[in-house]
C-alpha cells in the first residue's frame, strides 16, 4: 500500500502495529517500520499523530540497531569459537562446512 | 510447391548433418587440458586425519619439474610467483622432501605431483616402520621403529600417516607426464626471475575432501542430521572377510535364534591370511608382495588339502576341520580380524543367516597365520612361546621342507618371542596371549611395502600362460617348465609344505604321496590378481556365461560400504571353487541354492559343486559399539572421507601484471565513457545546434 | 581466478554502451522497447545467417562465406526495422514520453542502432567472458594472452559501429542517399571480413583499421545527426 | 487512430507496432484528467484500508512515476541530471504514457525474476540437477534413446495437462457454489509454507554451495524474520517495494522448483503444452477460464487482494495467488512431487487467468477483476482435494483436508459480506463522473505470477546448458513476446493468454540458438570474427 496517502490515524495505527509486532523477535519488521514511516515522522509537515509516529520510529530504529549489534556479535563469537566448541557447535550448526574442523 | 520441396530438402539436409558437424569449440577447450591421474585422499582415525585434500574451489599451482634434489631449493626459498606445484619423481618423493614442502606452506606449495619415473627409484614404501603399531601387541619387542633390525618395514617413511595441506596427484601415464613437461619447458623453464611478470603453465587439482579432524568428528556429523538434507562426511572402512572350510559343515537344523546356543563340538584348524593392501592413491596399488603371495599360498593350501584329504569320517578325529579365513582391511589396524575375534567372542560367528553352528574359541584348535612371505628362502614360524604345538608343527614343516623326496630344500626357522610380525594373529594374541597362534612370516625384504609400486615386477612375475588344467595336482617332478626360482615354483613349494604339514596334523600319518601343489594354479592366480581380472581362473570360478572380469587387476583396497568389493568377491569365488566337491549327479537346474553352486569350471562346460565358502563382515567393532571411546585404541577407527570428484587440468595462469593492467584499462574505459556520455548528453543541444533542440536526445 | 581479467574485459567491451544506455535510454520506456525490438531483429538476422551457414555443409569451414551473408542479412533487417519504425511513427508519437523521440528521427535510429550493437557485442563476447572467469587464460594450445582484451576491444568497436551505421543508414533511407547506404554496407562488410585476420593474430592491423573506420563512421554519423565543426567548437569551448 | 491499430495489428513488428497499439489504447484511456483519477486513488485508499494491496497501487504509482520521471527528463531534456519536474507535471502528461511505461513496468519484474533464477541455476548446482521427480511425471527419461525420451516427455506433459484440465473443470464447478473463504485460508497457509519451507531449502543450498558455516539461532532468526515480513507485506500491509520483491522471489522459487524436479524434456513439453492450454482455455468460446470470467462478471465481485503483483504504475499487475499455494502444498503434503504438480495446475490457472483479468478489465468494469481471484481461490481449494486424491494420500489425510475445507466454509459468509460492502464503497468512491475511465486505469494489464514462473523456467532451463547466447536469445524473445501480447491486448481489447507468444518465441529461439546459432557463434568467437 502507499503509506504517504493513508490518513494520519491510519499511519499511526500501522506504525504502532509494526512496532509492537517487532517484539516477536522481528527486528526486520522494525527495520521496515523505520524505512517506511521515516518520511512521515520527520519529513512531513507536523500533524497531530506525528509525535507518536516519531516515537515509534525512533524506538524501532533503536531496537533494530540493538538487534544488529547483538546478531553480529553472536555470529562473530560463533564463527570464531566453532571449532573450539566441538560437538556443541556441531549440534548448533545449521550448516557444517565440509572439509574443515 | 517446389519451394516447399526445396525447403524440406534443406531441412532434411540439416537434420542429417546434425550438430555433429556443427560443434564449434568453446574458448575454454583451448584454454584447458585435462590430466588423468590418481588422487591422494583423506583417511581419518579416532584422533587424526591423514592424506590430502585440495581447497574447495580446487588448488592451483605453477608447474615446476624436480629432477634433482637441488631443484627443490628454488621452491623453498621464497619463489617468485607462488604457489607452485612441484612434479616429483618417486626417488625424490621422500619423507624429508615432503616435510620441507609442508613447511613451505600452502601459500608456496599448493599441489604436489608424483610423476611415474621409477628409473632412479630404490625404495618406495610410505607405511610406518611398524605397520599397525598401535593395534598390535603393546610390547617394545614386537616392533621397534627406531631399530631397523627389528622393525617390520625398515624402508617405511610413514608418509601414509601424514596429513598434507596440499593435494598429491599421481600421474602414471607417460603421455600425460610428457604433456606436463612440455608445458613446463615451454612456459616456465627459463629465467625464473621473471616468473612474476609472465603467464606460467599451471595445474589445477580438484580433490576436495568432506571430512576433517578425526573419525569421531566426521562420524558424529554424519550421524547428526542438522538440516533437511543431511550430508555425509565420511564412511568407515568396511569390507568382507571370506572364509571356507575344507569339509562342508552340516546345516544346523535349529532355527536362527536358537543357533545362539547351538555350540558345536567341532575342532577347527584356522588357516588365515590377509586379503587387502593399502596405498596412498585412489585405485592404484596391488600389494603383490605384501599380501598377494600369502593369499595365493592360502588358496593353494586349501586346494591341495581339498584334493589330498580323505573324507572327514575317516579322520582319526572326525570332528576336525580346517577353516580358511582371509581377513579384509587388515592394513588398517586389523579391521577384519578384530571383527572376527569380536564376533567369535560374542557367539556371532558365523552369522545366523549362514545356518551353521556357532564357532567359539574353544572350537579353534590352533591358528596358522600366513603373513608376508617376501623372501621364501628364509621363512620363520613365529609364536609367542615355544609351545609343544609350535614345535610339532615346525618339525613337520621342516620335515617336508627338507625331505629329498620333494626337493623343496627350504629351511624354516622358528622365533618364539614377542617379536611378532604385523599380521592378523596380533588381534587374536591381543585378546589372549595364550591363544595358540602360529605365524609363517619371512624376514621383511619388501622395499615397496603398501605402495603403488608393489606390483608384478616387484615379485618378478612372468605369466607362463600354460593353458593347462590348474585344478589337477601334478607330480613333484612336473614343474610345468617353470624355472625353479620362479614365483610360481616358490609358491608351489611353500604351499605344498604347509599343506602336507596340515595333512599330517589332521590325519596323524605322514604324507607320502607324490602330488604337490600346481604351479599353473599359482601362475593363473597371479595373472588374475596382478594383470587382468579377465582370466581363466576367474572364469572357471564364476557362473558359466557370467560377464567377464575387467581387463585390469581387481582393486584390493578394503574401501567402504558400497565400494567395489572386487578382491573379496573374486576370492570368494576362487576359494569356493577350489574348496568344493564336484557333484556330478546333480543337474544344473537343481544346483541353485547354496551350498550347492554351479561353476563354469576349467573348460567352461559347467559343473555343480558343493561349496563351503561364505562372507563375514569386516567392519570395525568401533562402529558397532554405542558411544565407543574413539581414543581408546581398542579397535580400528579408520574412516574414509567422501569426495565429489578427482580432476586435474593444466592451463596458462595469467600473471598478476597482466590481470591488473586489464582490469585498470577496463575501469578507465568505463569511467571515461561515463563522463563523456554524460557531458555530451547534458550539453547535446549545443553539439547538434542546427537541429531542433530536441535533437539533443540523439547522442544523449 | 582471473576475475580481474573478466571484469576488465567486461568493462572495456560494455562500459561505453552501458553508459549510453544509462544516460540516454534507461529513462524512456519507449526507447527501451525499441532497443529490445532492435536486438530481437538482429537475432532474427543472425538466426537466418546461421541457418544458411548450417545448411551449407561444405562451406561451414569457410567463415568468410558465413560472415558475408550474415552482414547482408543484418543490413536487410536494418532496413526492415527502418521501415517498421517509420511506418509506426505517428503511433509512437502518441505513446512518446517526450515528443523528441518522434520529431527527431535520429533518436529512433540511434536507439535501434544501439540495440543492434549491444546484442551483437553480447553474442560475440558473452561466452568468451564466461570462460574467462576460470583460473586460466588463453595461450596453452593456441592463441595468446591478448585474446580476451582484443576480443573485448573488437566488440566495443562493433557496438559503436552498429550505432553509427544505423544513424547513417536511417538518414540515408530518408534522404535516398544511396552513397551513405553503400558506405554502411561496404564498411560493415569490410570490418567483418577484416576481423578474419584475427585468426592469424594480426591484432594491430585489424584493431587499428577497425578503430579508424569506427572514428570515420562516427564523424559521418555526427554530421548526419546535424553536428558541425562549429557546433563542436562551441561544445568544447563550453559556450 | 485506426491507422495505428492497423499498423499494430501487423503484429510481427516489434516495438514500433506495439507502441502504436498502446497509443491506440492510450487515446482511449486518456479521457480522465489526472486530478480526478488521483482523487479516485485517494478515495479508494481511504475507503478500504483493509485490503490496500489493490487500491494502494494507483496512488503509489503516481509517486513512483514522478520519482522516476526527473531523471528521464534530464536524460533527454538537457536539464541538469538530477533536477526533475514536480510531480504535478507528471500528472499533466496523458494517461497513455503509461502504455510504454507500463510495458517497462512489466519488463523490470519479469527480468528480475529471470535474473534471479539464472543466477541461482549457475551458482547452485542443486537446482540444475534432477534426481528427485514429480509424482505427476512417472516417466523419468532415463533411457539414452531419444525416441523413448520423447514419448516419456509427451506422456508426462499429457498427465500434467490432464491434471490441469481436471482442476480447471473442478474449479468452475466449485466456483458456481461460492466458498471463497477456503481460498483465503489456503492462500495464507500456502504462501506461509512457501515463504518458510522453500526459502529454508534455498538458504540451505546456498550455504552448501559456498560451504559457509551457519548456526541455527542465526538461521532460524533469519527465516522467521524473512517469512513473517513476507506474510505481512503480502497478505496484510507493507511497503509496495517489499511486497513486489517478495512476489518476485516467490515466483523465482517456484520456477526453480520446476527446473529442479521436472525431467529434461518434460520441462520443455510442459512449457509448450501449457501455452497451448492457455490458448484454448482463454480463447475458445466455452473455454473454462472464460466461463469463470463471465460468471465473475455476473457476480461483479471484488478482487481478492492477496498476492497481487502491483507495479508502481497506475495499472496493477495482477499477480495470481496460487503460485505460492502450489508451492505450499509440498509443505502440507510433504511430497514435493504433488506440490509441484499442483503448482503447475494453479500456475497454469494464473497464467490463463491473468489474461482474462485483462480482458475483463478492458471489456467490462472493475467487476471482472474482482472475480478473478475467486476463481483462483476456488481452484486452490479443489486443487487441494483433487491433488490429495491424485497424490494418493491416505484416506484420513484427505478426510481432515475436507473438514478443514468445511471449517473455512463456515467462516465464509462473514467475510464475504464484508467483501461485498467494501466493494460497494469502492465503487461508490471511484464511480463518480468518469467511473469507466477510472476503472480502466486501475485495472490496466495484469500479469499472473504464473507467467513470471514459466518465463523464468524457460530461461533457467536454457541457461542450465551453460551457453549464454541461448540464455540471452530466450530472454530477448520472451520480452518481445510479452510486448506483442500487450500490444495485441491494446489492439483487440480481448482476453489474451499471456504465455503462448512469449513461450513460443522463447522455445523457438532457445532450440534454434543452441542447435544452429551456437556453433556458428562459437566458430566466430573462437576465431575472433565479428559480424
Amino acid at each position: 500500500m502507499d503509506f504517504s496517502k493513508a490518513p494520519n490515524p491510519r499511519k499511526l495505527q500501522l506504525c504502532r502495529t509494526y512496532f509492537y509486532a517487532g517484539f516477536a523477535l522481528l527486528p526486520f519488521v522494525w527495520a521496515i517500520n523505520v524505512c517506511w514511516c521515516f518520511e512521515e515522522a520527520f519529513r512531513k509537515p507536523p500533524f497531530p499523530e506525528q509525535s507518536q509516529i516519531k516515537r515509534f520510529v525512533i524506538y524501532s530504529a533503536v531496537g533494530t540497531l540493538l538487534w544488529i549489534v547483538a546478531l553480529i556479535a553472536w555470529i562473530i563469537i560463533f564463527q570464531t569459537n566453532r571449532t573450539a566448541w566441538g560437538a556443541t557447535a556441531d549440534y548448533m550448526s545449521f550448516m557444517i562446512p565440509l572439509g574443515s574442523a | 510447391m517446389e519451394k516447399r520441396v526445396h525447403a524440406a530438402a534443406i531441412w532434411l539436409l540439416m537434420l542429417l548433418h546434425g550438430a555433429a558437424f556443427a560443434q564449434g569449440e568453446r574458448t575454454r577447450d583451448k584454454m584447458y587440458q585435462p590430466i588423468v591421474g590418481a588422487g591422494c585422499f583423506r583417511r581419518l582415525n579416532g584422533t587424526h586425519q591423514t592424506g590430502c585434500s585440495s581447497t574447495h574451489a580446487g588448488s592451483v599451482g605453477v608447474l615446476h619439474l624436480i629432477n634433482v634434489e637441488a631443484d627443490l631449493e628454488f621452491l623453498l626459498a621464497s619463489p617468485p610467483s607462488p604457489p607452485y606445484a612441484p612434479m616429483i619423481p618417486p626417488h625424490l618423493f621422500t619423507r624429508r622432501n615432503l616435510l620441507r614442502l609442508i613447511e613451505a606452506g600452502p601459500s608456496n606449495i599448493s599441489v604436489v605431483l608424483l610423476i611415474n619415473k621409477p628409473e632412479k627409484m630404490k625404495q618406495f614404501s610410505h607405511e610406518l616402520n611398524c605397520p599397525n603399531q598401535y593395534s598390535s601387541l603393546n610390547n617394545s619387542e614386537t616392533c621397534d621403529a627406531s631399530n631397523p633390525a627389528t622393525s617390520w618395514n625398515p624402508w617405511g617413511t610413514g608418509l601414509l600417516h601424514e596429513d598434507f595441506p596440499f593435494p598429491i596427484y599421481y600421474i602414471a601415464d607417460t603421455e600425460e607426464i610428457s604433456k606436463l613437461e612440455k608445458c613446463f619447458l615451454k612456459f616456465n623453464n627459463f629465467n625464473y626471475e621473471t616468473h612474476a611478470l609472465r603467464s606460467l603453465c599451471a595445474i589445477e587439482v580438484k580433490s576436495f575432501m568432506s571430512a576433517a579432524v578425526s573419525s569421531e568428528v566426521c562420524i558424529r556429523r554424519t550421524r547428526f542430521i542438522n538440516n533437511l538434507s543431511g550430508s555425509k562426511y565420511c564412511d568407515p572402512l568396511e569390507g568382507r572377510n571370506v572364509y571356507a572350510t575344507v569339509y562342508p559343515r552340516n546345516v544346523s537344523s535349529v532355527e536362527a535364534e536358537e543357533t545362539e546356543l547351538a555350540i558345536t563340538s567341532e575342532k577347527f584348524i584356522l588357516v588365515t591370511c590377509r586379503l587387502d593392501t593399502a596405498s596412498m592413491f585412489d585405485g592404484v596399488g596391488l600389494g603383490a608382495m605384501d599380501s598377494l603371495v600369502g593369499l595365493s599360498i592360502l588358496t593353494q593350501v586349501a586346494h591341495l588339502l581339498r584334493e589330498l584329504l580323505p573324507p572327514q569320517s575317516s579322520l582319526p578325529d572326525n570332528r576336525r576341520n580346517v577353516l580358511f579365513v582371509t581377513f579384509n582391511g587388515e592394513s588398517y589396524d586389523y579391521i577384519g580380524s578384530q571383527r572376527f575375534v569380536y564376533d567369535v567372542e560374542r557367539f556371532a560367528f558365523p552369522k545366523s543367516s549362514a545356518r551353521r553352528n556357532l564357532i567359539t574359541f574353544d572350537n579353534i584348535e590352533f591358528m596358522l597365520d600366513i603373513g608376508t612371505l617376501d623372501d621364501i628362502a628364509n621363512i620363520k614360524l613365529h609364536a609367542l612361546s615355544g609351545t609343544p604345538l609350535a614345535q610339532k608343527l615346525l618339525q613337520q614343516l621342516n620335515n617336508y621342507a627338507q625331505s629329498p623326496r620333494y626337493g623343496f630344500n627350504l629351511n624354516i626357522q622358528s622365533e618364539m618371542s614377542y617379536h611378532i610380525p604385523p599380521t592378523s594373529a596380533q588381534s587374536f594374541l591381543r585378546r589372549d596371549p595364550k591363544f595358540p597362534a602360529l605365524i609363517l612370516n619371512a624376514k621383511p625384504a619388501n622395499k615397496y611395502y603398501h605402495s603403488i609400486y608393489d606390483d608384478a615386477d616387484n615379485v618378478v612375475f612372468n605369466y607362463g600362460n600354460t593353458s593347462q588344467d590348474f585344478t589337477l595336482l601334478p607330480d613333484v617332478g612336473d614343474t610345468k617348465n617353470f624355472k625353479a626360482d620362479s614365483l610360481q615354483m616358490k609358491v608351489r613349494n611353500v604351499s605344498s609344505i604347509v599343506a602336507m604339514a596340515l595333512y599330517e596334523t589332521l590325519t596323524g600319518k605322514e604324507y607320502t604321496g607324490s602330488k604337490v601343489a600346481n604351479p599353473v594354479l599359482a601362475d593363473e592366480f597371479f595373472y588374475c590378481f596382478l594383470l587382468s581380472a579377465d582370466c581363466p581362473l576367474f572364469k572357471a570360478a564364476s557362473y558359466p556365461g557370467s560377464p567377464k572380469g575387467l581387463p585390469m587387476p581387481p582393486m584390493r583396497y578394503v574401501s567402504v560400504l558400497g565400494g567395489p568389493q572386487e578382491s573379496s568377491g573374486w576370492t570368494y569365488r576362487v576359494l569356493g571353487y577350489l574348496l568344493s566337491q564336484k557333484q556330478p549327479k546333480i543337474p544344473k537346474d537343481n544346483c541353485t541354492i547354496l551350498p550347492l553352486h554351479y561353476f563354469a569350471g576349467f573348460n567352461g562346460v559347467g559343473e555343480c559343486r558343493l561349496t563351503t565358502q561364505n562372507y563375514s563382515s569386516a567392519l570395525s567393532p568401533a562402529f558397532l559399539i554405542d558411544d565407543y571411546d574413539w581414543r581408546s585404541g581398542n579397535y580400528s577407527t579408520w574412516t574414509e572421507s567422501t569426495w565429489s570428484l578427482f580432476s586435474a587440468r593444466i592451463f596458462l595462469r595469467p600473471s598478476n601484471v597482466h590481470q591488473v593492467t586489464t582490469l585498470s584499462v577496463g575501469i578507465v574505459v568505463l569511467i571515461v565513457s561515463f563522463c563523456v556520455v554524460y557531458i555530451i548528453s547534458s550539453r547535446s543541444e549545443v553539439l547538434f545546434e542546427d537541429l531542433p533542440a530536441s535533437n539533443a536526445a540523439l547522442f544523449g | 581466478m582471473t576475475l580481474p581479467e573478466f571484469f576488465g574485459c567486461t568493462f572495456i567491451a560494455f562500459g561505453p554502451p552501458f553508459a549510453l544506455f544509462v544516460f540516454t535510454i534507461a529513462n524512456d520506456p519507449l526507447r527501451i522497447i525499441i532497443l529490445i525490438a532492435a536486438a530481437f531483429f538482429w537475432l532474427l538476422s543472425l538466426l537466418l545467417s546461421s541457418l544458411l551457414w548450417f545448411a551449407m555443409i561444405p562451406l561451414r569451414d569457410v567463415l568468410a562465406f558465413g560472415v558475408f551473408f550474415s552482414v547482408v542479412f543484418q543490413e536487410c533487417f536494418r532496413y526492415i526495422i527502418y521501415r517498421i519504425l517509420r511506418s509506426t511513427e505517428q503511433g509512437l508519437q502518441a505513446v512518446a514520453e517526450d515528443t523528441r523521440v518522434t520529431d527527431n528521427k535520429h533518436i529512433l535510429s540511434y536507439v535501434s542502432g544501439l540495440g543492434f550493437g549491444i546484442i551483437s557485442g553480447m553474442f560475440a563476447l558473452v561466452n568468451v567472458l564466461a570462460d574467462m572467469s576460470g583460473p586460466g587464460t588463453m595461450g596453452l594450445q593456441s592463441g595468446t594472452e591478448l585474446f580476451f582484451v582484443t576480443s573485448a576491444a573488437q566488440a566495443l568497436s562493433i557496438i559503436l559501429l552498429h550505432t553509427f551505421w544505423s544513424v547513417i543508414f536511417f538518414n540515408a533511407c530518408d534522404t535516398n542517399n544511396y552513397l551513405h547506404i553503400a558506405y554502411v554496407v561496404g564498411s560493415h562488410l569490410f570490418v567483418s571480413l577484416l576481423t578474419l585476420l584475427n585468426a592469424s593474430e594480426l591484432y594491430t592491423a585489424t584493431l587499428l583499421t577497425n578503430y579508424i573506420i569506427t572514428i570515420l563512421t562516427g564523424l559521418l554519423a555526427f554530421r548526419v545527426a546535424g553536428g558541425t565543426s562549429r557546433s563542436f567548437k562551441k561544445f568544447v569551448t563550453c559556450q | 487512430m485506426d491507422g495505428h491499430v492497423n499498423a499494430s495489428s501487423s503484429s510481427r513488428s516489434g516495438a514500433g507496432a506495439d507502441g502504436s497499439g498502446l497509443s491506440g489504447a492510450a487515446e482511449r484511456l486518456e479521457r480522465p484528467p489526472k486530478r480526478t483519477q488521483q482523487r479516485g486513488n485517494y478515495g479508494s485508499n481511504n475507503q478500504d484500508q483493509t485490503d490496500a494491496a489493490v487500491l494502494a497501487v494507483p496512488s503509489v504509482a503516481v509517486r513512483g512515476s514522478s520519482a522516476s520521471r526527473p531523471s528521464r527528463l534530464s536524460g533527454g531534456g538537457g536539464g541538469g541530471g538530477g533536477a526533475g519536474p514536480p510531480p504535478n507535471e507528471t500528472e499533466e502528461d496523458q494517461g497513455l504514457k503509461y502504455g510504454a511505461q507500463h510495458v517497462i513496468k512489466l519488463f523490470v519484474p519479469v527480468s528480475l525474476c529471470m535474473l534471479l533464477v539464472v543466477a541461482t541455476i549457475n551458482s547452485i548446482s542443486f537446482y540444475s540437477s534432477t534426481d528427485v521427480y514429480l509424482l505427476y511425471t512417472p516417466f523419468h527419461e532415463l533411457s539414452p534413446e531419444p525416441s523413448v525420451k520423447f514419448w516419456n516427455a509427451l506422456a508426462n506433459s499429457l498427465i500434467l495437462m490432464s491434471v490441469v484440465v481436471v482442476m480447471t473443470i473442478l474449479l468452475i464447478v466449485l466456483y458456481k457454489k461460492r466458498c471463497y473463504r477456503i481460498i483465503h485460508g489456503w492462500l495464507i497457509l500456502s504462501s506461509f509454507m512457501l515463504l518458510f519451507i522453500f526459502t529454508y531449502l534455498y538458504l540451505e543450498e546456498l550455504l552448501r554451495a559456498y560451504n559457509v558455516p551457519m548456526d541455527y539461532p542465526t538461521a532460524l532468526l533469519f527465516m522467521w524474520n524473512f517469512g513473517v515480513a513476507g506474510m505481512m507485506s503480502i497478505h496484510w500491509q507493507g511497503p509496495l517495494r517489499l511486497q513486489q520483491g517478495y512476489l518476485i522471489f516467490v515466483a523465482a522459487l517456484m520456477a526453480l522448483v520446476f527446473i529442479k524436479y521436472l525431467p529434461e524434456w518434460t520441462a520443455w513439453a510442459v512449457l509448450a503444452a501449457i501455452s497451448i492450454w492457455d490458448l484454448i482455455a482463454v480463447l475458445t468460446p466455452r473455454g473454462p477460464l472464460r466461463i469463470l470470467v463471465e460468471t465473475a462478471q455476473e457476480r461483479n465481485e471484488q478482487i481478492f487482494p492477496a498476492l497481487i503483483y502491483s507495479s508502481t504504475v497506475i495499472y496493477t499487475l495482477m499477480g495470481t495467488h496460487y503460485t505460492p499455494q502450489q508451492s505450499a502444498e509440498p509443505a502440507v503434503t510433504s511430497s514435493p512431487s504433488s506440490s509441484n504438480s499442483t503448482t503447475t495446475t494453479r500456475a497454469t490457472q494464473n497464467s490463463l487467468a491473468s489474461p482474462e483479468a485483462a480482458v475483463a478489465s478492458s471489456s467490462s468494469r472493475s467487476g471482472n477483476t474482482r472475480t478473478h481471484p475467486h476463481q483462483n481461490q476456488r481452484d486452490d481449494s479443489n486443487v487441494m482435494a483433487a491433488e490429495a486424491e491424485a497424490a494418493g494420500f491416505t484416506q484420513e489425510w484427505s478426510d481432515n483436508l475436507n473438514d478443514r475445507v468445511a471449517r473455512r466454509q463456515i467462516e465464509v459468509q462473514s467475510t464475504q459480506s464484508g467483501n461485498a460492502q467494501r466493494s460497494n464503497e469502492y465503487r461508490t468512491v471511484t464511480a463518480p463522473d468518469q467511473a469507466p475511465a477510472d476503472a480502466q486505469e486501475e485495472r490496466g494489464i495484469k500479469l499472473g505470477l504464473g507467467d513470471f514462473i514459466f518465463y523464468s523456467v524457460l530461461v533457467g532451463k536454457a541457461s542450465s546448458y551453460g551457453d549464454w547466447t541461448t540464455t540471452i536469445a530466450c530472454f530477448v524473445a520472451i520480452l518481445i513476446g510479452l510486448c506483442l501480447t500487450l500490444l495485441l491486448l491494446a489492439v483487440w481489447r480481448k482476453a489474451l493468454p499471456a504465455l503462448p507468444i512469449s513461450i513460443t518465441f522463447g522455445l523457438i529461439f532457445c532450440f534454434a540458438t543452441s542447435a544452429v546459432v551456437k556453433p556458428f557463434m562459437e566458430n566466430l568467437s573462437a576465431k575472433q570474427v565479428f559480424i
